[in-house]
């Protein structure tokens, strides 16, 4: 993968990858939220760049019950034993999931998944057909839930066409559903996905048709790339921006938070 | 329908693994193996591989390594769960080699949402037929089986999913610490471990020690002996998982898992060498 | 039915009893004031009989001295419980005299057993819109109000009870401490104080003190400051019900109650010179 | 109330009231019991008697969510520091009625009321019309759930016209209904009141007709007095027993126990 980095430098501080583009703009999505529901990879490294950067409050809420992680690692498993030695209270998994994320309290919550849909449903248990599969993909996890209660979803996902597909192989967690008015009809009460963070860009649904609108690319990403990631034709807003490099600041803490990966990774 | 309400014999038994898992696990049994990401109680699992059972429908929330050991050695007939996967590094090689491809053999699944199979738990500790929940609408979880349904709200007349109630014929469960009179103590993350023992006939429970007084720690969690069946004392019985205050997981044998289990033969060779020749728990 | 889904303002604020009741309690509100037989917040009911707060319905499992000061004084229209009595004792002759009487003013009754407005409570901090027990058929319970109804279990069959979510307006509960951040700690008995308070619109919490650190203590329950809007340091705000680990229950003074709520006079000449001049907790 | 002695005995210790014998009798029905649901009052002081005699493993659970408390005095409320201080654990009142109640792990609960008739159903709401009382009792409390979850019930209550009655003014707790096979038809789990424990003696369902039958008088009460406290005709087995009077071991353990009780009584 290309590297890049920040306009007039060049220090190897500045230098950043797609990947690192992609967590810093997830990282600056968690500016003014509270509340975070969190799974491990990207995510889990997102939120905790964003407590260190612009959201030192930020609450980090994972799924194995630990409720304000504040983890001076980046943690390898949502049962990392950091989650629990530095959250503000540890809960059984019935609690997290009745009380707290179905009791509607999570603000956000970051989802990946192996394929998106234009309408940002994901797929994350199997390739081919269900009963026969050409991969089984480890499945839905918490990721159904999370897209249904809180109030509004980040998903993390790299584009291309192996990934954004027409047809989603089996449908794990909705977003849009087949639409406008879906959510409501299926009782899902969160906003569903108000953002996408690829590689490439920033995709946001249409607030009329629900379908995912390219909003804005990264630094070094033309839009003739991000059409060929999409096996469809890619709605693109009319004020189509440009994201913001990383800042020194941000590479600093993600190089930082990175280092703390404990084991292997 | 009125079910039969029974009090369970006596108070657990502290004895060996072997002893433990003889007396509670046996062919065609649904057996739950708990412990979210902590308590994982491996060395349980491996016992089970030993002792050659056959035909069990194995429960988890997130089937990972140990359960990738039993699938692989042709321990299981199906499996309910919510999410398999090698945490931090990938797939299960044994899991998919059975889904995908039927060996050593095929694995029927029961699929759900963690908030589901959750609620299949807290159904049954609550002595309920069926539990309540906001998941599957829109997914292709809904139908697959049939243990999601619909209920109508009977205040809102809002449609709400449906799990029924869960009972294991015996869940096993790793802990810090029981006492000599068999009151098991665990802490830290605890994941799904009271339900899980509260919905299943039998519970095994294996610790790191066997103390005179369970410590006094905050978010300990104690399940009383009269619920428990067996306790069995296997220090670093969840490796390459962990327990905290006696354990650290191990990260790297998370990664070499995945080399190991990848290939049918080396998957076969270490089983023999770590698991069919050992007796209490194995560290690699 | 879509529920709006809101998050809270902000952190708890750390204020005065009597900022904290005006900003979270307004006439005709529900207030769910909880403590199981402990850490019932006390001083907090009777800031709201200061106040002059009307038009409440109240909720409490076990409505007990503080609720018949607040029905004698006139705060409540109506009554939501399972349990109302001077525990250890015998009756709250102000909840009778409202009941019997309808003095000071009538007194609308919603009533059910424990387990019903338990889960009641269980269905709200849940995010569903009811819960479902085996309870109340073949008693008197049932059918005397709209909020039991039954609910057919979808797998088999079998008919149960519901009973709908209960959403306070407000809860109020007492916590022995709070860091300055507003995140509050209990311990002991904390019944279904966690509950109640993830049920309602906004919560307010006394606290024994406030500290720069929680305590780490066995049995410790954490509500978190982003849960909470109001905290207001309250020592001996329990009285003459206790907190554990700081004060005990004065056993007599529940016996002198009997004696004290018995007399419309008598009981009003009390809360004058015991509630309505004080500004804190209330010993006597 | 009369005192009694046991038999060839004057000393102090050795005299007891029908309250003591109630408690006495209702202690011994625990030998061999496991785990026992306890309200403050008669049934507290019976378990705890049958802890210091002849249960000494007997598991206690309050309604408070203490579960295996050893109480070294009386507790006054089922929320007493005491029992929380000497629980094997504490758990939330959500936890203790769906949990252990309702999941059946109860083998024995105890009840007492204000009336109770033929079928062992009892009130403890209203004396008089539900909307215009006679008198206001507190209400159901866990009552109606410990009725119907128990593995079995003893109910303890005084024998009069007072509390046993032909008809309730309400019921609030089931015992077998209107009779045979209401339990069942009602969806009750657990077997009903298998023992009621008077202050005059012991009567148990028919296991034909569920309709209690005086099965044994305690000592120094006659048929006639029980005959007489019952309103309804009083069904007595063939067999009718006496009761022992208390043995000095228990009278003393009792003496013991009750002096613990801190505060007022």
């Amino acid at each position: 993968m290309t590297s890049l980095s920040t306009t007039g430098s060049d220090t190897s501080a500045r230098t950043f990858d797609r990947d690192d583009m992609m967590i810093v703009a997830a990282s600056r999505a968690l500016v003014g939220r509270r509340v975070c529901f969190v799974g491990i990879g990207l995510p889990s490294t997102a939120a905790n760049l964003a407590r260190a950067t612009y959201a030192p409050d930020l609450v980090l809420i994972y799924e194995s019950g630990t409720v304000g992680a504040k983890p001076s690692r980046l943690p390898l498993s949502i049962g990392d034993g950091e989650l629990a030695a530095t959250a503000d209270t540890v809960v059984s998994v019935p609690e997290i999931f009745n009380y707290w994320l179905q009791g509607g309290r999570i603000e956000v919550g970051f989802l990946g998944a192996a394929q998106m849909d234009r309408f940002a449903n994901l797929n994350s248990t199997v390739i081919g057909d269900y009963d026969h599969p050409t991969v089984r993909l480890p499945g839905a996890g918490g990721a159904p839930e999370i897209a249904a209660s809180c109030q509004e979803v980040i998903v993390l996902i790299r584009q291309s066409p192996r990934t954004f597909v027409e047809r989603l192989d089996f449908r794990t967690t909705v977003g849009f559903g087949d639409g406008p008015g879906d959510r409501e009809r299926l009782g899902l009460r969160g906003s569903g996905p108000t953002l996408v963070i690829t590689d490439l860009g920033v995709l946001r649904p249409d607030p009329v048709t629900c379908e995912l609108t390219l909003s804005a690319l990264h630094p070094g990403v033309e839009l003739d790339e991000a059409r060929a990631a999409t096996p469809w034709e890619l709605a693109v807003a009319p004020d189509l921006a440009r994201t913001d490099p990383p800042s020194e600041v941000e590479l600093r803490a993600l190089r930082a938070l990175l280092a703390t990966r404990g084991g292997s990774s | 329908m009125c079910v039969e309400l029974t009090s369970r014999g006596a108070v657990a038994e502290i004895q060996s693994l072997a002893d433990a898992v003889a007396a509670t696990v046996h062919d065609g049994d649904c057996v739950a193996i708990e412990g979210f990401t902590h308590l994982i109680p491996v060395a349980a699992g491996q016992e089970i591989i030993r002792q050659g059972r056959k035909d069990l429908t194995l429960v988890r929330l997130t089937p990972d390594i140990v359960f990738d050991q039993m699938i692989g050695t042709g321990c299981a007939r199906k499996l309910i769960f919510g999410w398999g996967g090698n945490p931090g590094v990938g797939s299960l090689h044994r899991f998919r080699d059975a889904v995908e491809n039927g060996w050593p053999s095929p694995l029927e699944l029961e699929e759900h949402s963690h908030a589901g199979l959750t609620n299949r738990f807290v159904a049954a500790a609550a002595g309920l037929p069926f539990a309540v929940l906001r998941g599957y609408f829109g997914t292709g979880l809904m139908g697959r089986h049939d243990s999601v349904k619909t209920v109508a709200c009977p205040f809102t007349g809002e449609t709400l999913a449906a799990v029924p109630a869960l009972h294991p014929d015996v869940t096993i469960l790793h802990a810090q610490q029981a006492d000599r009179s068999g009151n098991v103590l665990m802490w830290g993350i605890t994941g799904i471990n009271k339900e899980a023992a509260l919905a299943a006939s039998r519970v095994l429970v294996t610790v790191e020690e066997v103390v005179d007084r369970l410590a006094a720690v905050p978010g300990g969690v104690v399940l009383p002996s009269w619920v428990i069946d067996s306790v069995a004392e296997v220090p670093g019985g969840t490796y390459p998982s962990y327990t905290a205050g006696y354990s650290e997981r191990d990260n790297d044998a998370y990664v070499r898992w995945d080399a190991i289990s990848r290939d049918r033969d080396t998957f076969r060779s270490w089983i023999d060498q770590h698991v069919m020749h050992a007796t209490a728990a194995v560290h690699w």
